[in-house]
Order: structure tokens, then C-alpha cells, then sequence
């Protein structure tokens, strides 16, 4: 049957979704929204960021919450040069994994270098939050990571 | 060739089949990057027919059904139900659906026949990854809270881990573009493959950057497709083939879901269910891995110790079509036919699920 | 061939319109991290977990096994995600008895969940897709009709609905883990209640929760638990499709098959006299006499006339949702688990205040979709 | 907030723990009914009801979505049905919900169209509600002409024809 004659139509799923977030995740969702990055003790002594409710090896319930950041290394990333519309940052970043000072597993967020050539893995990096004014408790409270040593000056982005 | 004497860490007890059980058929459909034409329905009927056909059986030869799919793709609810009409399941079937690729459903239909509970089972998986925007879609699979907000396509992610392995001087982008231009050359003896072409690596290395360290030939085509396998035990193997090809061993294993709380650059969930499947007791010759990324095809046949005698998806694997919810059901048919046509006496079939590799199955077949 | 398969632990979250204090993770941990205690067991020694639930959209969270591997003690094991419709969480409860039945693991961790309180579940269920017929009735009004061919087959007076309604209310009220505890339940408070889909009262439906159930299930040689195990004498799923001519949605065919499989495989020939409790996924009132004739507890016609006697009461000869049942509480991936955890409670003695007094063997029943998937089991004090 | 002062934790008071995070989503696709179901959405557009044949039982259905959803098999062969029916059972909408569109009180029936095997639900109008009958013969109301498109909305709701009651046995198998 040739395509003509079977119909097309655009459908569109869209729900407003409402989470509750429970003590672990609202703790660290709070710090975000008051500028301070929070982990969790693991059963090991390992920090881990952002805090899962649980340790994510042997399921046990995780520890007391500490604080940690604002600065750490990029352990892996990736060069985004065509962001996607619903991404974190509308000009081309770099998703990375970022293992901050103090933790013992690395977080998922974006790091604006500029360009994939001013970008290693290695590098330090430094946690650049929205205005508090515009921070509401979320993931998206962090604007980016931006590099912590550019052009030989150090980048104060730490502050909250 | 595996190395028995040396498996890899995360090695557990053996379990041996007590019930033979053997890949009696398999069907696909063909892989294309649009199918506009059909609803799932239509898309499933031919490929459970030829599944059926094949063996001249018919559906009321099964005594127990299970698919494999995800409302996602579809965008609505309960996409499985109206799916099944594409079997007739009338009389009432004992039949069941696992919200995973197929590759699931197939272990959750030899787990009934293993027992005796079931005697053949029908096993389908199917969708349509055009319909909606992949690359948003798998984003929901994230931690819904410190992920998913921020909407990382599973390109980035694939791409992270691709860095990793680099920076673990474990491989490099040429490898990458190796794997994918001997996929695409083996592609053009898979009728059903969607990404087919005799290329050289080093044309490929030409292409731009997605998301770096992956060009385009390191990343999986969007792919609708469906396929289904006909799982017999016992007599029914026999009867519905004169060489059945047996599963000697089927395990699967899930790692943790936080990206920085893994080593990327391995598979360890990969290596303990190849262990439990019994895949280091004897070498293999042919390999169907399940790695929608070039790289990932170099971090699993490293967790299932394949020498580099094994021939790794003759089919061209996942970066020749990648038919979200059957890829892995079709990597287990792939390596069943190679043994079927006796290329092949032992080979392992793998299938993936989740980020970056989080889950991983394993399946070893034998000829007679 | 197949090896015994027994329930030796037992959790479920309580159930309520919004649980507010938690996450998804956080509310299935709550049920599982209850049965592995109720176990004596510890994460490490469960083998491998299956978990079940309704469509992803009504959480947002496609194939949510992969984030809940930690949170489940399941890293490192097999996780297999079961999605059957309502009936999930019974046929997720029996894909864990296969493993353990098939000689695969000796503990397994089953878990089935619903936190529709993320979305608005009744609205996730109605997404309108394109051509498709404008939206008539909503949920209920799927079923109103079924019930009124129901009340025409068999000529049941319109008070039955209500005596369900109002029994399961009063069941509840002996269950802390519920959602509804309405204390001043009547069948005047049933009748004035909205009438939502003629026939159906606001009432006779049942509620929207978020809620958990789990249980372990383990081989004969690994039993251990604070209670004794519940055996699993029989289990069995069957499914036919959704509309074709001549279907019978009042008495599914899919539905009697299951019931005499089950019943074939527990030795049950008589499965009124010879069950003491059953609990079985009744969302809307009406489908208790319906599901009484279709699984064999009576003639057909006749099933209102045992709700009518009170039969199925509490203190009736075959007590049916002595927990409060689906109308009292509907997580809905979990509600056809917790139809399969509470008889295992009932046989192993730890049911409390809605305990029937030596109940030995029970079935537990669940249905998805167009009343068209069935998954069922029997469980017993004593080792099959 | 644009006097803000800044530095660090300035935002501390009156705002409690963070408890809820909102996470909207929104997916577009393109969506296709497929081939059979393209078949019945046309013949919406051009005023009638057509179904489709199993080869191997012979059953009309209305809408087809491709298979004969009992034999497992394409149905291919086109049968136009009649405009009129007999309504099997039904049920009184009288709660309001998300995309409703019609105001309540309605009534929601089981329609099986003369020809077809098996019922679909539609919208029953120009009868009380407390007139409505198993077994009342209704026929379709369609929108004008010019309004005509595929798809269900083609169809404004049925009616009473007139007709006597169909008798209960004739249809009590598609209940």
C-alpha cells in the first residue's frame, strides 16, 4: 500500500511531574539551594556525591552528610558542540564527571570551558551556582562547573 | 578463544541447566530507520509468523509467551497489550511481559522451561525507536532526581565512558572507527541490517564529532525493528530440529546506576554472568555482543575473555541496526543461526540495558 | 522437577493518597528492607530481586530497575522488571517463585510499587492518543458497563455493590497498613456517595495510592523467617486479548483457566470449602460476585448471593479481603502483590487483627487491562 | 530580589527544607495508527463505518488495528457496516475528569454496529438518561459534510432510530 494512505500525527506526552524527595535527597537539594555541596558516608568511609539514599554497592543505609566542594577534578568528559534544547547550557559545553574535594565518587554536571580544546581530563574545576535569588532546589541550582585556573588567574566561583 | 583457566574476577558458582532447552527458531524484522507504514501490530505479525512458519508450528504449539518493550518508545501506556494481537491469544495463553529488551523476556521463558513449567515459548520484542526523540527518551531512564532533570543524552554518556577507556590507554578513537568499519563490511551479508558499507577506518576517522571522543560511525543508528525466538525443550527440540541448538548456560547482572560510582572502562556485571553461564569452560567461535557504542564492544569482549581467534558480530552488531528492546534478543538469534549453519559449534550471545552498560546478560549456546 | 517454593518474608509500605515523606526509592525500600527483615536475612543474602509496576509514565521514570538496583540490595545480581498491567504484581511475585521453583536461586527478593502521587494517575492512564476516540468515560467507566451486564446476567439486586463496599471499608479498619480507615462506613454513607459511573458510586471504587509490597521467596533449603513459611502450592498466569467478538468481560474465559490451573496444581476441587481466605483484586465493588462465579467459589449467577449471606465477611465461611482489599487501598503496580503477600501473611499466621482464625490455605488473585491478565496463587501452613 | 546582598549564605531564613521537585516532561513523536487503522480512520472521513474480516473466523471488527486479535493473523478483507447498531450495555457518566467534554450527566455505551462482531464505546444523546436500555437500537449522527475527518470525532454521538429493542440473546454474546 503505498504511504499516502496511512495517516500521521504529532503527539505530544507532557506531564507536570511533582517529585517528593525524601531526607537524603532533600538535604542535599537544599544545600544546593543555600550554595553548599553535601555527600554522604558509605559503608566504606567513601564520600558520595551527590548522596544516593543508599550505598550504591552494598545497599546499606548511608551515613552522616558532609560537606564538600566547591572544587574538583574532571575525571572523564565529553565534548557537547550542538547542545540539545532541554540541556543545562545553550552554547557548547562539556558533560563530565567531576569527583569534588572531598568525595570518593565523581557527579555528573556540565563544565563551560569554552571549548574542547581548554578542557583535560585532570583539570580542576570549580562550581559556578545560580543567583540565589533564582535557586529553588535542584540540580539545575548549579549553573556549571567552569575551570578553576584560567589564563593563569584564579577563578573565584565558589562563592554562594 | 576464552581463557578457562584464567577468568576474569567476579567469577561465581557455575549453574548447570537441568533441562535442555534449545533456540528452535528465530525471526526478524527487517531493521530500518523509519517504519511510518506500520502500528506495532503490523510491524509483529510477519516476524512471529516466519518464527512459526519456519519450523511449521503455530501458536497453539507454545504453551507460554513472553515479550519485551517499553511504553516509551510508543509514547502511551500498555503499548505490550495491543501487541499481543499480532500472536491471537485465544484460548488463553499463559503469557507474561517484562518492560526490558527482549533478551529478558527470553531468560524469563528458559527460567519456566528450565522447571518444566512450559514446554516451548514463543519470545518477541519489538519497537520503534523513530517515533519520538531517543536521545530524550533514554534520558528518563536516569536517576529521576539528580540526573534526569538535566536531560544527558546517552551519546554524552557513551561518550564519557569512551574518554575514560582512552585516558585508561585502553583504546583509541581509531579503534573505535575499526570496530564500526568492520561492522558496516559485515553488514553487507545481513539481509536485515540497516547500516551496511564497505568503508576503511580511516575514512571514517574523517567524520565530525557528535559528542566527543564519538564520530558517527561510533554511535548506533535509530532503528525500528522487531524480532521473536521460538524456545523448545525437550522432545519439542528434537522434533522441530535435526541439530537443535542447546543454551548450556544464561545468567544476568545489574551494577550500581550512579555513573561516578562505577569504573566505566569495565564490565564486571558482564564477566560474573559469563561465569555463571559457564563461558570460560570451554572456548567460543563466534561472539554477538550487544554494544550499541564501538567502544563498548572492546570493554565486553574483554569481561568475556574472548581471544581475538572469536569472531565478534558477524551480523555487525548493534552499530549495523539497534532496535531498541530486541537488539539483545537479536544478538542471542544471530549467534544461534551461526551455530545453526554450523559456522559456528559454541558462541555467546550478549545483551545490555541502562547507561553506559549498567546491566548486561549472557547467554552460551552449543550445537549437538 | 521443579523444586519448592516458599514465602518467608513479608513488607509492604503503609498506603496512603501521597507519601510525602519519601522518594520512589525511599517507598520501595521501605517494603523490601521489611521482608528481608521479616526474613532474618540480610541485602547479601538475597539472590537475585524482580521487581514490578504499572506503566513508567506514571512515575516519569522509564524502566526504573536500573535506578533502583541499589536502593533493592540488587547490584551485582540478576533484576528483572516485570510490567503485566494491574496484575503485575501478582505475576512479578510468580516470575520470583519460577526462579526459586526452577532450582536457579534460593532467595529471591520480589518487590512491586506504585507512587502515582508523582503524576495524576488516572490522568497518565488517559494520555489521548491521536485518533483515537475523543474520551468518553475515564477509568470507572470502562468497567460500569461490565458491572451493568454483570447485574442484568444475573439479576443482583443493587445493594450487593454497596456490602462490598462497605465490608472491605470495615476490613480495613482491623489492617493498619491501609490507605482508607473510614470507621463510620455504612451502606448510607455507600449510597449517598457521588454517583461517578451509573451504576458505580464514588465509594464503590477504590481509592489512588502510593504504595509498596514485597516479599521473600526462597527454596526449601533456605527457609528461615520469624514466621513459618507459606508454601506455594500453585501459581499460574493466563492472558487473552483485550476485545474480539464474542469476548465475555463479565466471566473472562483467561480468568477460569488461570483458576483451574491453579487449582489443579494445589489439589483444590472445591475451592470454597476447601480455601479458608482469599484475597482478590476487587477495585470496584461489583467485582466481588463477579469474581466469585469466575473463580469457581460458586455457580455462575450465584455470587451474590454469598456476598449477600456474608460469606466472604470476615466471620463468613470463606472470608475474602479480610485485609480491606483493593477498595481500601490501590497502589496499583502493588496492588496484586499485596492480594499474593497478604494470604501468604494469613498462612503464616501473622495477619494480626484481621487474622481468620486457622487459616491454612488461601488464594491470592490479581487482573490487569481489560480484565483480560490473571495471575493467581495458592499457598499453604503445610509443605506441599 | 535585585538588592539582594551577596556572598554567601544569604538565603538561609524562611525557607524550609527543600521536600518536592518538580520535573515536567514533555516528549514529542510522531505518531502512525498503521495500515488497518488508517483504513477505518478514511472511511470516518467519508461518512461510514468500515471494518475488516478475519480470513480464518470470519469475524468483523470495527475498528480493525491490523490483526484478528484471536487467530493472530492480518486482517485484509474491507467491509462496510451499517450506520446503526444495538446498544449491549452502557453506563451514566456522572463525574467530571481531565478532557472530559461533554457535560454530565451522559451516557457511555457499548455500540455493535449491524454487520460487526464487536462493540465499540460511543456517546448516546437525544434520550434521558434514565430512557437508556440494553438493547436499544441507536444510529450514528455524523458532522456535516465539510467537517469530516479521520477520525472518531466524525461521529457526534448516536441516537434512538426508533427501532423495536433488540432481543437480549441476540447480543447477550457481546456482552
Amino acid at each position: 500500500m503505498p504511504d499516502s494512505e496511512v495517516l500521521h500525527a504529532e503527539h505530544r506526552l507532557e506531564y507536570p511531574y511533582s517529585r517528593s524527595v525524601g531526607p537524603v535527597i532533600g538535604a542535599f537539594l537544599t544545600g544546593l539551594r543555600e550554595g553548599q555541596l553535601f555527600g554522604a558516608m558509605g559503608s566504606d568511609g567513601t564520600v558520595i556525591v551527590p548522596p544516593t539514599e543508599y550505598d550504591p554497592q552494598t545497599a546499606e543505609d548511608i551515613g552522616e552528610l558532609v560537606e564538600v566542594g566547591p572544587g574538583g577534578v574532571v575525571e572523564s568528559w565529553a565534548w557537547v558542540p550542538a547542545p540539545r534544547p532541554k540541556q543545562p547550557l545553550d552554547r557548547p559545553f562539556a558533560w563530565a564527571l567531576i569527583r569534588l574535594d572531598g568525595a570518593g565518587t565523581s557527579m555528573l554536571h556540565v563544565v563551560d570551558s569554552g571549548g574542547p580544546d581548554r578542557l583535560t581530563t585532570g583539570d580542576r574545576v570549580v562550581v559556578r551556582f545560580r543567583p540565589p535569588d533564582v535557586r529553588i532546589g535542584s540540580m539545575a541550582d548549579i549553573e556549571c562547573f567552569v575551570p578553576e585556573v584560567r589564563d593563569g588567574a584564579e577563578v573565584r566561583e565558589g562563592l554562594r | 578463544m576464552s581463557s578457562p583457566e584464567n577468568p576474569p574476577s567476579g567469577s561465581a558458582p557455575r549453574r548447570r541447566p537441568v533441562r535442555p532447552v534449545s533456540i528452535a527458531s528465530f525471526a526478524q524484522a527487517r531493521n530500518v530507520r523509519q517504519d511510518d507504514h506500520h502500528n506495532e501490530v503490523e510491524m509483529l505479525m510477519p516476524v512471529i509468523a516466519e518464527a512459526f512458519g519456519s519450523i511449521s508450528i503455530t501458536k497453539d504449539d507454545v504453551d507460554f509467551i513472553c515479550s519485551g518493550s517499553t511504553d516509551y518508545l510508543i509514547g502511551g501506556p500498555f503499548s505490550f497489550v495491543m501487541a499481543l494481537d499480532a500472536v491471537g491469544v485465544w484460548p488463553p495463553r499463559a503469557e507474561s511481559h517484562v518492560e526490558m529488551d527482549a533478551a529478558w523476556a527470553l531468560y524469563e521463558a528458559w527460567v519456566l522451561l528450565q522447571e518444566g513449567a512450559a514446554d516451548a515459548a514463543l519470545v518477541y520484542g519489538f519497537g520503534r525507536s523513530s517515533l519520538g526523540d531517543l536521545n530524550e527518551i533514554l534520558a528518563l531512564q536516569l536517576d529521576p532526581y539528580y540526573l534526569a532533570p538535566l536531560w544527558p543524552d546517552p551519546v554524552s554518556l557513551a561518550a564519557l565512558q569512551a574518554r575514560a577507556l582512552i585516558d585508561a590507554g585502553r583504546a583509541t578513537e581509531a579503534d573505535f572507527a575499526a570496530i564500526a568499519a568492520r561492522s558496516r563490511k559485515d553488514a553487507l551479508s545481513n539481509p536485515n541490517a540497516q547500516v551496511a558499507k564497505d568503508v576503511v577506518a580511516s575514512t571514517l576517522m574523517e567524520e565530525a564529532y557528535v559528542v566527543s571522543p564519538l564520530r558517527r560511525h561510533a554511535l548506533p543508528p535509530i532503528t525500528d525493528g522487531a524480532a521473536a525466538i521460538v524456545l523448545a525443550a525437550g522432545e519439542k527440540a528434537h522434533q522441530w530440529s535435526d541439530d537443535p541448538v542447546w543454551i548450556t548456560g544464561f545468567d544476568h547482572r545489574i551494577e550500581t546506576h550512579s555513573l561516578g560510582a562505577r569504573d566505566l572502562t569495565v564490565s564486571p556485571s558482564t564477566s560474573t554472568a559469563a561465569a555463571r553461564a559457564g563461558l570460560f569452560e570451554a572456548p567460543v567461535d563466534v561472539a554477538e555482543i550487544h554494544a550499541p557504542y564501538a567502544h563498548q564492544e572492546l570493554i565486553v569482549k574483554e569481561a568475556l575473555a574472548l581471544g581475538d581467534s572469536v569472531v565478534i558480530n558477524p551480523s555487525g552488531g548493534a552499530l549495523a541496526a539497534n532496535p531498541i528492546m530486541s537488539a539483545g534478543l537479536i544478538r542471542v538469534g544471530e549467534a544461534a543461526a551461526r551455530i545453526a549453519s554450523g559456522e559456528a559449534h559454541r558462541a555467546v550471545a550478549h545483551a545490555t540495558s541502562g547507561p553506559c552498560l549498567q546491566q548486561n546478560l549472557v547467554c552460551v549456546m552449543e550445537g549437538a | 522437577m521443579a523444586e519448592r517454593c516458599a514465602v518467608i518474608g513479608v513488607g509492604q509500605t503503609h498506603h496512603k493518597a501521597k507519601r510525602e515523606d519519601v522518594s520512589i526509592a525511599g517507598l520501595v525500600r521501605e517494603a523490601a528492607a521489611m521482608a528481608v527483615a521479616d526474613a532474618e536475612l540480610g541485602w547479601p543474602d538475597i539472590d537475585a530481586v524482580v521487581i514490578g509496576k504499572a506503566p513508567d509514565m506514571f512515575e516519569g521514570n522509564m524502566m526504573p530497575e536500573l535506578y533502583l538496583a541499589p536502593a533493592l540490595g540488587a547490584v551485582g545480581k540478576p533484576m528483572i522488571r516485570v510490567h503485566t498491567a494491574g496484575s503485575v504484581g501478582g505475576s512479578t511475585a510468580i516470575v520470583a517463585a519460577h526462579l526459586v521453583a526452577s532450582g536457579i536461586h534460593k532467595r529471591v527478593l520480589t518487590v512491586a510499587y506504585e507512587k502515582q502521587s508523582d503524576s495524576d494517575a488516572m490522568w497518565a492512564l488517559s494520555v489521548p492518543q491521536p485518533f483515537a476516540a475523543p474520551l468518553l468515560a475515564g477509568a470507572g467507566g470502562y468497567f460500569a458497563p461490565h458491572i451493568r451486564a454483570y447485574m442484568r446476567r444475573s439479576g443482583a439486586p443493587d445493594h450487593i455493590g454497596r456490602m462490598v463496599a462497605v465490608k472491605d471499608r470495615q476490613n480495613a479498619l482491623r489492617n493498619p497498613f491501609a490507605h482508607l480507615h473510614l470507621p463510620d462506613i455504612s451502606m448510607e454513607m455507600v449510597e449517598e456517595s457521588m454517583m461517578l459511573w451509573d451504576p458505580l458510586r464514588y465509594l464503590e471504587a477504590c481509592p489512588s495510592s502510593d504504595g509498596a509490597a514485597a516479599m521473600v521467596l526462597a527454596a526449601e533449603d533456605a527457609v528461615s523467617g520469624r514466621f513459618p513459611p507459606a508454601w506455594v502450592h500453585g501459581l499460574a498466569m493466563r492472558s487473552e486479548p483485550t476485545m474480539f467478538a464474542g469476548r465475555d468481560q463479565v466471566n473472562p474465559r483467561a480468568g477460569r483457566d488461570c483458576s483451574a490451573d491453579v487449582y489443579s496444581q494445589a489439589g483444590i476441587t472445591d475451592p470454597r470449602s476447601q480455601l479458608d481466605v482469599a484475597e482478590v483484586y476487587v477495585p470496584f465493588s461489583w467485582y466481588e460476585p463477579m469474581w466469585l462465579e469466575n473463580l469457581g467459589f460458586c455457580e455462575l449467577g450465584e455470587g451474590w448471593k454469598l456476598t449477600e449471606a456474608g460469606a466472604t465477611a470476615f466471620e463468613g465461611d470463606i472470608p475474602w479481603n479480610t485485609s480491606g482489599g483493593v477498595l481500601s487501598s490501590n497502589p496499583i503496580g502493588a496492588s496484586g502483590m499485596l492480594r499474593f503477600l497478604e494470604v501468604a501473611m494469613q498462612v503464616r499466621g501473622q495477619a494480626g487483627e484481621h487474622q481468620v482464625d486457622g487459616a491454612r490455605l488461601a488464594l491470592g488473585q490479581a487482573y490487569g487491562g481489560g480484565s483480560q491478565f490473571f495471575s493467581m496463587w495458592v499457598v499453604g501452613a503445610d509443605r506441599p | 530580589m535585585a538588592d539582594e546582598p551577596g556572598g554567601p549564605s544569604t538565603v538561609t531564613e524562611d525557607r524550609g527544607p527543600v521536600t518536592t521537585l518538580a520535573t515536567p516532561i514533555r516528549l514529542d513523536f510522531n505518531f502512525t495508527p498503521g495500515v488497518a487503522q488508517s483504513r477505518f480512520l478514511m472511511g470516518l472521513a467519508d461518512g461510514k463505518f468500515m471494518g475488516q474480516r478475519c480470513s480464518v473466523c470470519s469475524k468483523v471488527y470495527v475498528p480493525s488495528r491490523g490483526s484478528c486479535p484471536t487467530d493472530g493473523v492480518p486482517t485484509i478483507e474491507d467491509v462496510e457496516l451499517a450506520n446503526v447498531g444495538t446498544i449491549t450495555t452502557y453506563c451514566v457518566v456522572n463525574v467530571p475528569f481531565a478532557g472530559q467534554s461533554i457535560e454530565i450527566p451522559y451516557i457511555c455505551a457499548q455500540v455493535l454496529l449491524d454487520g460487526a462482531n464487536l462493540s465499540f464505546m460511543g456517546l448516546i444523546q437525544e434520550v434521558p438518561t434514565d430512557q437508556i436500555r440494553m438493547g436499544m437500537r441507536v444510529e450514528a449522527v455524523w458532522v456535516d459534510r465539510e467537517e469530516l475527518s479521520p477520525s472518531l470525532a466524525s461521529v457526534r454521538y448516536f441516537r434512538p432510530n426508533g427501532e423495536a429493542d433488540a432481543d437480549y440473546e441476540t447480543f447477550k454474546e457481546y456482552l
